[in-house]
């Protein structure tokens, strides 16, 4: 496998659906500790609901795919995750484009502009965008797609760079542990927040290892 | 988990439906979960509210006169999306203008401000306050500041009272911030709340432990701590209000809130106590209310949340109103 | 036991001076434990009622425009005494008569009774009606009859806009013995109340199990049984009540009473299954009250009434009224 | 012991009120099967004043001690208990008098003038008062009014019959178990009552119980 096509995206994203709404009740116990324990739930609305409406998705492209993802997720997705995932997988649809193939380097581009998506949403209601530190899921995305940058500009093989990816979430994702949160819910929790990792980061980094290893 | 209920995917929209057949005067706009009046004045200015469920009567309880146009609810404890939100400012449009009034809460925030933007395309005017009431975590500039919690109902009535007048968006805004500028609230619980989802408890507690300073939706405060008296209780809170906003020689509105599974004996119990307290401190009580205004599912626990006036908020807050959740 | 209290010898009077503090247009007796109004109308009849306390808002939040004059505070779940009722009917006495309204207790008949006869020794015309609506327990010749629960607060509504009317004594006593015909309540507990007193739960109940039908003292009621959905209770509580006084083709009034412990996000929902199964029955409901009126301290759990209502029960429902825990 | 004298009737009294203060809980617990769990608490609570106002009551006489009791239970025993104990003692000092000595026959005399003093007070709100078989205090005070009666008419001695009574008011208690209330507020329970013994009824023999242990 050294390339995503369409036909792939949708079977990536079917898994993502299928291990997010798995993980529905362990996730919002993540979200006990610190946040209002709807974590999980939020998610796996939009994810549900992603799979009802999944044959009225658009499978023209990688790009119009996921897009049409992205106005489920965002409409159907509850509380901070609509706008977050929402706007992750719309700024990567435009990031994709409207092609039906892509390698490594545009998959490192997609998620660098996930990043971005979700950045500037924040920006929009808060004056600044969750940077790495602030324990949000943005500290095991920007890890993941870091390591997809690293690995195509390596030359690696999209299989080993997307483990190494899922490697770095989940490591990045151990981290907030150690940190209080400065941004979303949890940001008003102060000191509380240390111990716990971040639910959001967490579950990133069970979503990617779910599907690197369906994939291998 | 022992509720009255069908299952967990219905509970809101079943829990709006029981609402309006007892206040056949509000519609509910299904699809969207939009609670709104059945006639929009559209020489006011409207305001919107809502958030997560979990909170009732907030939100959908205090629209009416004097109070909200539209609430906007979430799943329980989850914001509602931007579409929602986006529907509530279209169906109540005013030649006014919309102001939102939101509690400080990221997903909240995202929400509505994405909503309103989109609502800003349709060239509908609409501005937003942030309630940001809650001191039982201390605010700092790298946070995204303190939560939003009982005190955002002095604000619905306060606004809405502005609104009444006929007074601008810009004045609706100001005054509604000013009162944000002017109320602080603290609470602790006695038990979890438990959302019908999970199921389980949101946190675990000891037999003779409590969380004092809790947030709404079940998160922490400032600490996990024995059972205290009432009369202790009221001491430290007040004065932990007082320390953030000096009250000594000033006129105030209190509010004794409970949060869903605390009887109102006690919280009239309580407010024997926090009213003492307030007093002792030097303010003056100008109007007190008691009841679950802005709860926490079935959580047991109550807040109090304490608002500083002047002879303008004064007159807002006695000004009519007639909601499911508060007349006078 | 986790309660908002400081000591259990101490919680009633705590309360009722909380409530005062809230609502200062009140007056508290505090030595027998009265909640009045300050200005007593001498004009027309005035209302009394109360009983145990452990059941607010009732009884001191139903003084006011419209409802009662007064209300005597027992202890939790213990009717006041002779003299604390005694001393409610001469502080309200009018020269149209007194009308106690009186829940169907031993103690609480025994102790209005004799109050009574004492306060007609002093040329004071009183006389006493007894609300009897729970439907759970089949009444006998031989028994003591019905108990009284949450119907009481239409009674209270509808013969205080009687006596507001300026109706005579045995005018305001008939139409409130014409509401005590016409209203029925059922209803079910989640969880035991626990009495402060002895600090531990009344009943012990399974993780799934339920109390059908069970008294607002934590009184057995019909059956034990698994917890049932919303929708499957509201279906059998509505059948009893609909078997107990036909409703079909009447226009009723209906109250979702929560017991204290169950968040008004339930009896809303809860509203939603019993009101379709009313209008199922074929009656019309005219109006509902949702909300805590007549609780059992914590517990979780709620009761139905229905009022059968005819144009003059109508007029007297919709008549002004400004209490504490009920206004239009 | 052949006689009570006024000292010895307020010492009777006395442990009386220890009895019941010790009880209160367990009373509550009796009353809580079908009843509303408070009867401990409202007899306890007339009887605890009782002892604070101890010195204020009247010493004179029997008839006079027991008056000036019967107004403070009346006024401060919360419930049903208020006007039924109220009553029983008021009856009692009545058909006392001012005495200061009575012997056996008295003493079922003023016994069995509780019993009519309670049902008076019953008739007066219900009609009818309460008769052995409604499963009320008066299952257990007739009985033992009635052994006193019968011991006077024998002829036997003061203790004994006392004890005899006490027996007598713990069996009538006992059978309140088999049968289901018609009287007080376990009378609007109906069959759910049948198993537990009346909560007054059980009373009164741990009272009658406790009271002659510590005569003997
Ligand atoms: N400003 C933000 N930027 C990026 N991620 C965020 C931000 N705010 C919250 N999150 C993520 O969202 C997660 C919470 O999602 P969810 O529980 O659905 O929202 P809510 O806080 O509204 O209940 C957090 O664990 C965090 O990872
Ligand atoms: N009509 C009556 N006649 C005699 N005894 C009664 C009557 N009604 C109740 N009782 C007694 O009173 C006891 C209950 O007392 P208490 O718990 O104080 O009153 P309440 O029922 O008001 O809570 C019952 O167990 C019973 O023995
Ligand atoms: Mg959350
Ligand atoms: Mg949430
Ligand atoms: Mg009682
Ligand atoms: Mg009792």
């Amino acid at each position: 496998m050294n390339k995503i096509t369409t036909k792939d995206m949708t079977v990536i994203i079917n898994t993502m659906a299928d291990i997010i709404i798995e993980n529905e009740v362990p996730f919002c116990e993540l979200d006990s500790a610190a946040g209002d324990g709807d974590f999980g739930m939020s998610l796996a609305k939009g994810f549900k609901q992603l799979k009802k409406e999944w044959d009225e998705l658009d499978f023209d492209d990688i790009g119009a795919f996921l897009k049409s993802c992205s106005m489920v997720i965002m409409e159907h997705c509850g509380g901070a995750s609509g706008p977050i995932w929402g706007s992750a997988f719309r700024a990567a649809a435009k990031a994709a484009g409207n092609v039906e193939e892509i390698g490594l380097a545009e998959l490192a581009e997609i998620m660098q502009a996930a990043v971005v998506g979700i950045q500037k949403t924040g920006e929009r209601s808060f004056g600044r965008g969750a940077v790495v530190g602030d324990k949000t899921l943005i500290d095991a995305l920007v890890p993941a797609a870091d390591s997809l940058s690293a690995s195509a500009d390596a030359g690696e093989e999209l299989l080993s760079a997307m483990q190494k990816a899922a490697a770095a979430a989940v490591a990045g994702a151990e981290s907030t542990k150690l940190i209080a949160a400065k941004m979303g819910r949890a940001g008003t929790v102060g000191d509380r927040s240390i111990g716990y990792p971040d639910a959001g980061a967490f579950g990133l980094g069970v979503i990617f290892t779910g599907i690197v290893n369906s994939l291998s | 988990m022992k509720k009255i209920i069908n299952t967990p995917e219905t509970f809101v929209i079943e829990m709006c439906k029981g609402l309006i057949k007892a206040h056949p005067e509000l519609d509910f706009i299904e699809k969207f979960k939009v609670v709104k009046k059945k006639e929009i004045n559209t020489n006011k200015v409207s305001l919107i509210s809502g958030g997560g469920s979990g909170h009732e009567p907030a939100h959908a309880g205090f629209v009416g006169k004097g109070m909200l146009d539209a609430a906007v609810c979430g799943d329980i404890f989850a914001s509602p999306s931007i579409k929602q939100v986006y529907t509530a400012i279209t169906k109540t449009e005013s030649k006014k203008g919309t102001l939102l009034i939101i509690k400080n809460y990221s997903g909240d925030c995202m929400n509505f401000n994405e909503a309103a933007a989109l609502a800003r395309e349709d060239d509908i005017d609409v501005d937003a306050v942030y309630v940001n009431d809650d001191i039982a975590v201390k605010d700092s500039l790298y946070t995204v500041g303190r939560r939003g919690v009982a005190g955002t109902v002095f604000v619905h009535k306060i606004a809405g009272a502005a609104a009444e007048e006929g007074r601008s968006l810009a004045e609706v805004k100001a005054v509604a911030n000013k009162t944000i500028q002017n109320v602080r609230s603290i609470g602790f619980a006695l038990t979890s709340c438990t959302v019908p989802a999970k199921g389980t408890p949101t946190f675990e507690l000891g037999a003779d432990e409590m969380e004092y300073g809790v947030g709404i939706h079940g998160e922490p405060g400032r600490q996990r701590m024995p059972v205290a008296k009432a009369d202790d209780l009221a001491a430290a809170m007040v004065s932990q209000i007082d320390e953030d906003m000096s009250i000594a020689g000033a006129e105030v509105a209190v509010m004794i809130n409970g949060f869903g599974g605390s009887p109102l004996q006690e919280l009239y119990l309580f407010n024997n106590s926090v009213s003492a307290e307030i007093e002792n401190k030097g303010a003056k009580i100008y109007k007190t209310l008691v009841g679950n205004f802005m709860t926490s599912i079935d959580m047991a626990g109550a807040s109090v949340t304490v608002l500083k006036l002047d002879s303008e908020l004064k007159a807002l807050l006695d000004a009519e109103v007639n909601t499911p959740a508060l007349k006078n």
